[in-house]
Order: structure tokens, then C-alpha cells, then sequence
């Protein structure tokens, strides 16, 4: 077979933030210490986006930046925290000064909004939620957040959830090839559910793998390249967070971070030394410095 | 004597409602050391879940988030979101969900989303993330709280996660997969539910406090049997392993 | 960790098949030409078994055997042929005699009543099958066939296809452990959904492997043991279909076979050779012949 | 003069509307073998995907069902059917699909279930498998047909797969995902559908026929353009690679 010349999607980090619009909607990758787009986060608060809606169940320090840095305004999500350390404290303060929307959904609703948009069908069913707040109190989606049905083959009460397809899926991976090809390592999350939903999709990856290797383990790739319309190859995206058989949390970092942002004065501090004041990721691993990056390194079999 | 923390007192009283074979969501923190400790004792083939997509997990480790590669190596599956939330817990496959909450009400619903009105917040607290779902479809669920006055109400200032929602059939009502609360573990006593009236109920009270203590620390009518225990103490053998489980303290406390 | 004293959920094909009750639904594992569970059809066959009801999408050989040999009364698929060679002639004899009812839906259609029956919610959302007989003619599911509703929404047209939760899954996969952890190498058509959706779930597979290499790539499980009641381990299970990474189709065989069942005559000739006439599967086999099977073996990199 | 046969002249036929850079579903038989051969000539950035699960498929022998594992090395990504039929093909992204049939309408309506009444069919074909998914929601259809005048219908035995329905705004009035029918290939003749009236239009006739032969041999009233070209003749480059990809003419047939 004529290998056929390819396209190559690779762009850099400030070229894919500068894509999304004031306004639009992002699905945001990763699950809670795993895999989060953070150097996406950076730079979208580096080129000063504005009223952004994202979509994601649960992440914690992404979420925290956007937010704090007025990045986004609308969230439509489960889970808001930094787990095992605390309370969100940029989405605490920036809720009550009525600065940021909440849009309250479970994991399981939000995973199957997503499943819903890569399906392209325009709600999906579920079995939470009823009986509670979650169906009674809305926000800005008013009566679109859901809708309880009485089943039409059962009878059985039944909640419908929207779906999801959002002008951007933001998704981080450990490797991808040029085409867009993508391997995840470990849990997906709603990763793979994220990926195929949004209208487009940017893929943030570790590491470059040759597309004659991704054809050699066609089970491997968890995103194929059709769904993908831009690349971004990075070390350390996630950072402080983790990545699966790359690098482990930076916990001290982590808990630095969650105890400044318990003030507006500390947050603006971190924000202004690690995001505002560098050019770009590699000015923030500068920042973070090699010696303690390469700590964090994974161990095999572990994976962290 | 045996001396015990009452975080390590926490782990110990929560592990015991784990039963053999049983399919266990464990999340991080104090349930995840519960459902551990389970494992090592009387409940070696109960299945540790993480919702993030671990199955059967046992980490060498404690993770510090429910999507930790410490849940990874030796895990017999590691799928996604939808296999945990979906196709486990909503098909009701799973048999204990351990859930933590700022509010609990005499139904046992409870609030981990807002403190004040919900249109205009005092604290945005976490939200459900999967804890509506495990409430609606878990078998049975234990609750983990501190027991404060302030979060024992008898309206919560939001229902995140059902409980028995507003009594007897309220479940039903909804076509709810999972079973509903089955115990609240505070820092004061055990509660369980009066199958009747699906109403919270005092079951046993932890050493160092009276029945009046508790009374005295809920906002709300509580239904008090005439024959209140005591709370077991944790074993030696239980605080051993949940000190090897976690020898950084990093849920037991430094103070371990 | 203590290792607990572990289930050993394997049984033989014939203790399998036993389980199975008269007039029980199956969900049938496999797609196309992979991974068919043809010796558990078989097996079903030598226990005439009856009035059984079979879900799947697209299966061939074993749709033929079960529908010839009166085992299954009812079929709920969106295809039955043998690619590349023809009609179903077993299944196209028996639906004008009127000894077998097929509910006609689409492949997708049939992937999404096993994902709604995998996720436990009753209905699932689909945007196919509008507009044509599929939706207006139905035979004995009668209106519970699906539903054709305005989106509440978009208010659009979507079809709901009631979800599927069979008595028994049966599923054909490369590798199991004797807890029911299964490796599925290559695609897995319909059969992630599938195994999840049964009432119970009989793992069929070419070979053992140990829990301990289980747990050393988490992610090659598809199919979790939680979900599995037996296990049964033996080898060339799709014969003559394909097994990927283990044998190729048996192109010969299929051929005559298919041949065969032109006619009634030649289809109670196969019957009783192959199926009837020999005691269990290795009976089978030993027909076939070991020098024939050994041919099949798959070549490195290919996987047939 | 180039020499071919019947099955060659359609597969080069078909390959001339595949389009590079397409998302095409190729499945087995002549399709396959125009899709491949499409990718080997102008279309070479084509992307054949099997709806068993296989993505960016280069098989180096021609499969004999969509979930043959000659699909699988060297394709990019291999999943399952709710991928291929769900995320890419009901999603949109699909831009060509290939269908046959043993019935087709003027509106290119298709039956591929039963022949007689549907209580009592007097032939049960192979169903719809994914067929009446590709119909409803690929961008554009190719079908490909043998040319028997008891197949161009006015009314079909059973409607499996929709063309445009019952005329303009048919397939709108259920929302469906793609464009309906491009052409209809038969071993007689090229047709197109008229966009006006959605009805089915000659647009060439192969060597060796006539309009004529084509109108005695519908059963429908066929629109004739006043100018019908005679379709075009394959290459030899396209008959020497089609040849090279089924060397043991499992498709092409044995006198190939």
C-alpha cells in the first residue's frame, strides 16, 4: 500500500489556545490527579480568554485557575476540589461574588452528556438524580439541564441529560502520532467519550510515537486520528498533577498551591509568579526547576 | 488498653459494615483506609472500586485521589467512567458506597453542594461528583460525617444525594436502583434507619459519650431504642494494619 | 496484601450449556466471522435445547446451526448470512415455515440495546431506522419494538430501542482467568456491551491465564470477573470461523457447510456428522481432524 | 483495447466516486475492493474503516467479512461497532458508504430483508446488519446493484434502508444524519437522482447498452436526460492493481 503523504497536525501550545474564541465551550480532559491539561489552563489565562463554559466531571486545579483568573464563567460539572486536601477556594470565592455559574451534575450524568455528543444523539437516559435538588434547582440551563420522563416502555421514572458538543475538546494523553493518533495509558476517565464530543478536538501529548508504531498495536489507540484536528506535544502538562507511567504529583507543589489560593491575595501571588510572569510551559518548568521534575519521574511497574 | 486515635476509632467502627465478597466503591480518605482494612481482615475477597475506572484495585500505597495510578498495578481491570458508574453501580452491581456530607437531614439526604440559598451561595462546596450516583444506586451506603450541631438539620440548604428522600416509598418513587442509607458513622455515635418510618435512629454511641450528647448535637427529632450500646473499640490487630496501610499518616494524621 | 482463597469459576462446556433453560434469551457473542461461540451452539444442539431467543447483531454460522436445528424459535438481529459466500439457508427455511420469528433491527440499533442494557436504564436513543418498515412492521414484540418520540429537547424525531438484559450472555473470548478476568485481543464488535448486559455471563476461552499476569496489565481486561459466573476453557471454539491472534477461518469447511444447508437433506447430514454424531467438543475437533486445525494457527504479526 | 470483466468494470466504476481524504465504509466484496483500489489511485488519502471496528484499514489480502482479522494490522485504531456505527458513522463523519440490495424505489429506497410479504416472506435475506444505519446517516450512498428488472421497484417488498423516502423533505421530516443516495451502480448503467424530485435519473450507460435496454429493464419511470454518455472504461492501471490486491480472485472471480 502507497503510504500517501501525510498531514501533520502538530502545532505549538500558544497556536492551539489562540483558537478557542471568547465565549466558547471546551470539554476538559482528565479525572481528578489524572492527566490534567493544566499547561492548556495556562495558557489559555496567559492570552486572557474570557467567558469561557467548560465542561468536565471532576477536576480541581485546572478548574481553580480558570476560574480564579476569570478565564471561564460557567461551569457544568460534578465535582469541584482539590481531593485530599480540600475545599476549592478560587470557585468558593469567585461563586459568591456571583462571578462564576455552576451548572450542578453527577459524574455518571456528566460522562453520559458526553456519550450523548460522541453518539450524536441529543439526550442520553440515566437513573440519578431524581428525588433531589440536582432535577429541582437550575441555573442558567433552565429547563434544558434535564428532563425527568415517565419511561414509554416501563413506566418507570427515568431522567434524560442533554448532550454534549461542545467547540472544543481539550484532552491529554501520554503519546500521539502526527496524524492525531492517540495512546492513553492507565484509566481513561470519560476521556474517550470527551475526545469524540466536542466539534473539534486538541490533543496535548507527552510524547511523539511514529504513526508506523501506532499501526503495529492498533489497540492501543484509544483516540484515532479522524477525530483530531490539532497536536500538542509537551513534557509535563500536567504538572502538578499527574500522568500515568510518566510522572507522579507534585505534592508539595500541590499543597502550596491549595494554601495560597485559600486567599485572593495569595491566588493573585501564584497567579502573577507561575502563569502570568513566565512566556510559556517551559518557562513555568524552568520555574518549577528540572531537579525536582525529574523526581517525579514514574518507576516501573508502578506507574508513578 | 488499646490506644487509638478517633480517626483510627473512624476506620475501624466504618470497616466492620464491610462484608465478605461484598463489591465496595472506596474512593480516598477514611473509607478508602475502611474498605482496606476490610479487605485484610474479615472481608478478604470483598472488591475495592474506584470510580474513576479501578477495579478490584489493592495499592500498595494510599492514593490521594480516586484517579491515583497508586490504584493502578495489581488491579485486575482499569476501565473508565462509564464501566464504574454505569455499568457497575447503575446496574446495581455494587453493594456499599461510603459517602461524607456537610448536611445530612432525618432521611438521611444529604448536601455536599451549597451552605446558604442556592442563588446566592455562602460556601460552594464540592458538589456531587459521584456521590448522587452512589447514593441512588448502591445497595447499601454508610455515611461518614463529623458530628456538628450545624450539619443535623431537619431541612438541608440543598439535596445533592437521596437518602430516603421524604420517607417511606420515596425511593420507590423514582425507581431508585440502589437500597438507601443503611448507617451514619459521626464522631459521637452510630445511626441507623428505622425501617418503618425510614426515619434516622440512634444505634450506638462511641466510648466517652452519652445518649444526651447525641440528642443534644441534632437538629432534628431522633429516634432513641431503649437499649443504646456502646461502640466497639477498635482490636490491636485493626490498628496495626491501618498503620501499615498508611505509615505516612497521610488519613490517620501524623499523630498516628 | 493477603491473597483471599479465590473462586475458580470454571466448569465444562456441558455443565455450561446445562444452565441454559427452554425458552431462555441469549445474548451471542462474537461478529461476522470473529470469535463465534460455535462449539456452545453446538453443545445447545446435542441437549436440544428449545424455543430459545438469541440478541446479537450479526452472527453466522452459529445463527444457522441454532435455527436449523430448532434450538432458537426467536431471533433479535440486524444480519444473517455468510459473508462472502451467501444466504442463510437454515434461517431463511425456517422463517417460511414459520418455525422461526426474526425482529429485524439494525447493527447499531443492536449495540445500543445492549449498552442500554450494560448501563441499566430501559430505552436507549438512536438515529437510525426512521422512515422505513423497520419502524412501522413488527412481529411479536409488537409496540415494545421501539419507539419513535419528539426529541423534548430539539424537538427532532429519535427512535428509542428497548434496552436488552438477557438471561444469559455468552461471550468467546482469547484468554480468562479462573476468576473470569477475560483479554479479548483485536476488535470486540458488540461484545464489551454484550457480556455486560446478561442477567448472567458464560466466558468461553481459548486458554487460561494466571490472576498474577492479570494484574500486571490492568488494561488489557475487557471483560472484569465481577461480571462473570463461569468460565469455560477450550480450544478452537469459533471453528470454522476465526479467533483473532490464535486461527484463521476454516475456509473449506464453511464452504462445504454452507453448501450443505442448500438443502434440508444436506443440513441433517451436517447435523448429524458434526454435531450430533459426535460426544462433545473434542469429538468435533477430532472430525475435523489436528492436522487441519494446526493449519489455521495464526502467523506473527497478522494475527490469522 | 482494454480487456475486462463485468465485476472489474464495476469495481472501477464505483472507485471513481470515492473522493481523497474521504471516511469511507467499506466492508467486504466490491466494495472493498473499489475502496482499495480508489486509495491506490487518486483517492490515496482515503480512509477505509470496517463497521466491525477497524479504522484506517490498508489489509494486505482482501477480507472476507468486515471483522476478518486481515482488516486489523497496519489499520490505526481497532475498537468496536458502537465506534465505527456510533461515534463516526451516526456522528456524521462518514462521508461515503456502499450498500447493495436485492430491491431499490425511484427514490433509492432499498430492501435487503424479505422478498414476498413481510407475514410470510417467501425469501429471508441477510437483514439490514449495518446497512440502514450507513443509509441514514453517511454523507453520501453508493449502491451497487445487478441490473434485473424485478429489482428497480415502483413499490419495495419491505423498505430496509432509506433513500430519500417518499421524495423531498422525506428524509428531513426524521432528522436523519446524511445526504441519502449519490448514485446507483448497476451492470447496465450509472443513475444519479434528480435534485428537484429526489427521483432516480439515467446519468450513463456502460458500454455495450443502451438507453433502452435500461428503461425495458425498471419498473419505475426513469428520468432520461436528453445527453447520456457512455460511462468510462477502466484503466489498465486500475485493472492490474485491482488484480494485484485479489491475486486469488476471491472477488474478482476465478476468470479474472
Amino acid at each position: 500500500m502507497t503510504e500517501a503523504e501525510v498531514e501533520d497536525k502538530r502545532i505549538t501550545l500558544a497556536e492551539a489556545a489562540k483558537m478557542v474564541n471568547d465565549g466558547d465551550g471546551l470539554f476538559w480532559g482528565g479525572f481528578g490527579y489524572q492527566r490534567a491539561p493544566i499547561a492548556f489552563a495556562h495558557e489559555l489565562v496567559r492570552q486572557k480568554k474570557r467567558n469561557l463554559t467548560v465542561y468536565t466531571c471532576g477536576s480541581e486545579v485546572d478548574l481553580e485557575i480558570m476560574a480564579g483568573a476569570g478565564v471561564a464563567t460557567r461551569y457544568e460539572i460534578a465535582f469541584s476540589a482539590i481531593e485530599a486536601l480540600g475545599l476549592s477556594y478560587n470557585i468558593r470565592r469567585r461563586v459568591s461574588e456571583g462571578k462564576l455559574q455552576v451548572e450542578d451534575y453527577t459524574n455518571l450524568a456528566m460522562a453520559m452528556r458526553f456519550l450523548g455528543g460522541a453518539l450524536n444523539v441529543p439526550f442520553m437516559p440515566l437513573r440519578s438524580m431524581m428525588g433531589t435538588d440536582m432535577v429541582n434547582l437550575k441555573r442558567y440551563r433552565g429547563d434544558d439541564k434535564l428532563k425527568v420522563i415517565d419511561c414509554p416502555f416501563t413506566g418507570d421514572k427515568i431522567c434524560l441529560v442533554p448532550s454534549l458538543q461542545p467547540d472544543y475538546s481539550i484532552v491529554h494523553v501520554q503519546r500521539v502520532d502526527k496524524l492525531g493518533n492517540a495512546q492513553i495509558d492507565g484509566i481513561v476517565g470519560e476521556d474517550l467519550e470527551g475526545a469524540r464530543c466536542g466539534k473539534k478536538l486538541i490533543v496535548l501529548a507527552e510524547e511523539l510515537i511514529d504513526t508506523s508504531e501506532i499501526r503495529t498495536r492498533p489497540s492501543q489507540t484509544k483516540i484515532p486520528a479522524m477525530y483530531v484536528d490539532h497536536v500538542v506535544i509537551l513534557p509535563y502538562i500536567a504538572h502538578p498533577m499527574m500522568c500515568h507511567d510518566y510522572y507522579d504529583y507534585d505534592l508539595e507543589h500541590l499543597m502550596m498551591f491549595h494554601k495560597m489560593t485559600q486567599t485572593e491575595e495569595g491566588w493573585q501571588e501564584y497567579l502573577d509568579n507561575f502563569i502570568l510572569g513566565v512566556d510559556n510551559h517551559y518557562g513555568y518548568l524552568n520555574l518549577v526547576g528540572w531537579e525536582n521534575l525529574h523526581k517525579l519521574r514514574a518507576t516501573k511497574p508502578w506507574g508513578y | 488498653m488499646v490506644e487509638y486515635t478517633k480517626t483510627e476509632f473512624l476506620i475501624a467502627c466504618a470497616s466492620s459494615h464491610v462484608k465478605d465478597g461484598e463489591m465496595v466503591f472506596g474512593g480516598t480518605g477514611m473509607p478508602l483506609l475502611a474498605a482496606l482494612l476490610a479487605k485484610e481482615t474479615h472481608a478478604p475477597r470483598s472488591n475495592l472500586i474506584s470510580e474513576a475506572g479501578f477495579i478490584d484495585a489493592r495499592p500498595r500505597e494510599v492514593p490521594l485521589s480516586v484517579a491515583d495510578t497508586r490504584y493502578y498495578y495489581g488491579c485486575s481491570a482499569s476501565i473508565g467512567l462509564i464501566e464504574t458508574l454505569g455499568f457497575l453501580l447503575q446496574a446495581g452491581r455494587i453493594d456499599v458506597g461510603f459517602l461524607g456530607a456537610a448536611q445530612i437531614d432525618e432521611y438521611g439526604n444529604l448536601n455536599t453542594s451549597y451552605i446558604g440559598p442556592y442563588e446566592a451561595p455562602k460556601v460552594k462546596l464540592p458538589g456531587s461528583g459521584g456521590g448522587n450516583d452512589i447514593a441512588s444506586s448502591a445497595k447499601r451506603l454508610i455515611i461518614m460525617m463529623s458530628h456538628d450541631k450545624r450539619k443535623f438539620l431537619k431541612k438541608l440548604d440543598y439535596m445533592t444525594s437521596p437518602g430516603y428522600l421524604d420517607g417511606p416509598g420515596g425511593r420507590e418513587k423514582w425507581s431508585l436502583v440502589g437500597g438507601g442509607p443503611e448507617i451514619v458513622i459521626t464522631d459521637m455515635c452510630q445511626m441507623d434507619f428505622d425501617s418503618a418510618t425510614k426515619k434516622i435512629r440512634l444505634k450506638s454511641v462511641h466510648p466517652g459519650f452519652t445518649v444526651q450528647d447525641v440528642q443534644e448535637n441534632v437538629m432534628f427529632d431522633l429516634i432513641i431504642p431503649d437499649d443504646v450500646p456502646t461502640t466497639d473499640e477498635p482490636t490491636q490487630e485493626q490498628l496495626d494494619i491501618m498503620r501499615k496501610l498508611d505509615p505516612n499518616g497521610i488519613y490517620l494524621g501524623k499523630g498516628g
